[in-house]
């Protein structure tokens, strides 16, 4: 994930902004991390580069 | 069954380069009429392998956003690419993660008629994209294409088969003005000559062409507010 | 020389059928893809012979007004229907007589470039038309399309030629969102085998398929906000 | 042309009301009369069943 996301991102359910905690980057891109929103403090997942920001329910459904 | 399950077996078996390849035929067109300008913000929604993206780099986009569901397609897609200003995300259509105005044109093929409510889609779509943006949604499964109905036999989502009017509907229902609709044809798909039918898809080579020809991609454009 | 000049000439030579058989080649397709509603009120401006409001009546658009500024060309026109739910009225583009809001979608086919200020017709445009009314104007004549340059040389009108973004960026200075823009190819014009060429308009068939399928006709669809 | 028409035309001008005056009919469509802007005046005629709506300065270079 390339941190310019975070300009446009926002959280899935309720829309507010999120916050990155990032846990390891390669050549400048995200790796793996989290983006928890300010609202509902949901923590939305980032794997091999890829933000998982499928609300908490279809999470679970399509886990 | 899940989307997640449903397309990350298509995409394992490879069936997203197989969708690119198909795909392209009338995508390529959707995409040229699209009004893009040099430092764009696009979205595109079901991006499979994203091809779309790809394509739309080539006109100087600043940012191409590849939104799925499935994690396996978003996997094979962010490694048909090294672009950086190209990234994907897992998320659903119906709840999507960007603010409002953050986004200039959003395209969309052969993915909407899998959400739950289409509708909400297209409300969200309205949501995020700028005054001005496009909405570029195409689909082959459609009520008036009817060699497309058998489509949801193969599969276990359940897709929501409008006609060409319910679109238009549906988009002024989300509050996006409706700028075109069109029938794309697909004319590279290779119709074989008249005695090699019936084939395992179709009766006639009329019916075929029909499919291809006659029905092709219907296109609809919307325009937010 | 005048609009009415020039073009009454072309009207008593029968050029505005001739205008209309030519262009109905891709005004057909620019046409189909209008978002067109039954009850709709549709302006076609610089009518010619009428065509277009002749075919939108077979989609049951409630009325159609052709606008063209010479007396010829809209008395043949009249001529061409009986059909009570299309008028046409002399005017000019750039001082429409419709009031805000009143029309539903505006139609021009190889038109506006005559105007003084084609920024004015479509601020014009944007003035009458509801909001999501969309502008379908297509043109042969414009920059890409080297083999239209030539085309001023033949009337004393002077011309505006512009290319496809100074299209864009005239529909959005007159305050309309531009949704699609796109080349239509004219795939029935005849192009005869090679050995044919050169022929009175182009040197080479390579030419003749380039001024016919690859550029073809400039459709811009602008919608009003 | 058809009286319909009034329902949306206006000056070209000042984009005021206008006031049909009819002279003849045929079969209902209107065949000669004229337009008159209730702001400024100016009159547009109708002749042959078409009317016209060219502003006053157009009209003198075009005719
Ligand atoms: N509700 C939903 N939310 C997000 N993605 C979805 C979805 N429903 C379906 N999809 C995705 O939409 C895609 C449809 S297949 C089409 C892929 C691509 N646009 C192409 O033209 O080839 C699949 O990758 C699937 O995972
Ligand atoms: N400023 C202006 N105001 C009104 N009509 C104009 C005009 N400039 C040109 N025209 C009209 O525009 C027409 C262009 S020729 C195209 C005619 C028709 N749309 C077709 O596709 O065949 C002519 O009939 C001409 O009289």
């Amino acid at each position: 994930m390339n941190e310019e996301l975070m300009d446009i991102v926002c959280c899935p359910v309720d829309k507010a902004e999120l916050e990155l905690s990032v846990e390891s980057r390669d050549d400048g891109e995200i790796v793996a991390g989290s983006l928890t929103c300010t609202e509902c403090g949901t923590v939305y997942p980032i794997e091999d580069g890829i933000p998982n920001l499928l609300p908490p329910d279809m999470r679970e459904t399509s886990a | 069954m899940s989307i997640r399950e449903a397309f990350d077996a298509w995409a394992q078996e490879g069936k997203d380069r197989g969708m690119e390849e198909r795909h392209w035929h009338t995508a390529k067109h959707a995409l040229a009429r699209m009004p893009i300008e040099e430092g764009d913000t696009v979205l595109d929604l079901g991006t499979g392998s994203g091809y779309a993206l790809r394509a739309l780099r080539e006109r100087s986009i600043a940012r191409g956003y590849g939104l799925d569901a499935a994690p396996e397609m978003v996997a094979n897609a962010r490694s048909y690419t090294e672009d950086d200003a190209i990234a994907f995300l897992r998320s659903d259509f119906q709840a999507l993660p960007f603010a409002e105005n953050s986004i200039d044109h959003a395209f969309s093929m052969e993915a909407i008629y899998y959400a739950e409510d289409p509708v909400e889609v297209l409300s969200e779509l309205r949501r995020v994209l700028s005054p001005g943006g496009t909405v570029y949604c195409a689909v082959d499964y459609y009520e008036e294409n009817v060699h497309s109905h058998e489509w949801q036999e193969y599969i276990e989502i359940p897709m929501t088969r409008w006609s060409r009017e319910e679109y238009r509907e549906a988009f002024r229902e989300a509050g996006l003005y409706v700028a075109e609709q069109d029938n794309i044809p697909d004319r590279e798909v290779e119709i074989p000559p008249a005695d090699a039918f019936p084939t395992e898809s179709f009766e006639t080579r009329e019916a075929m062409i029909e499919r291809y020809h006659t029905y092709g991609t219907l296109l609809t454009v919307g325009v937010a507010p």
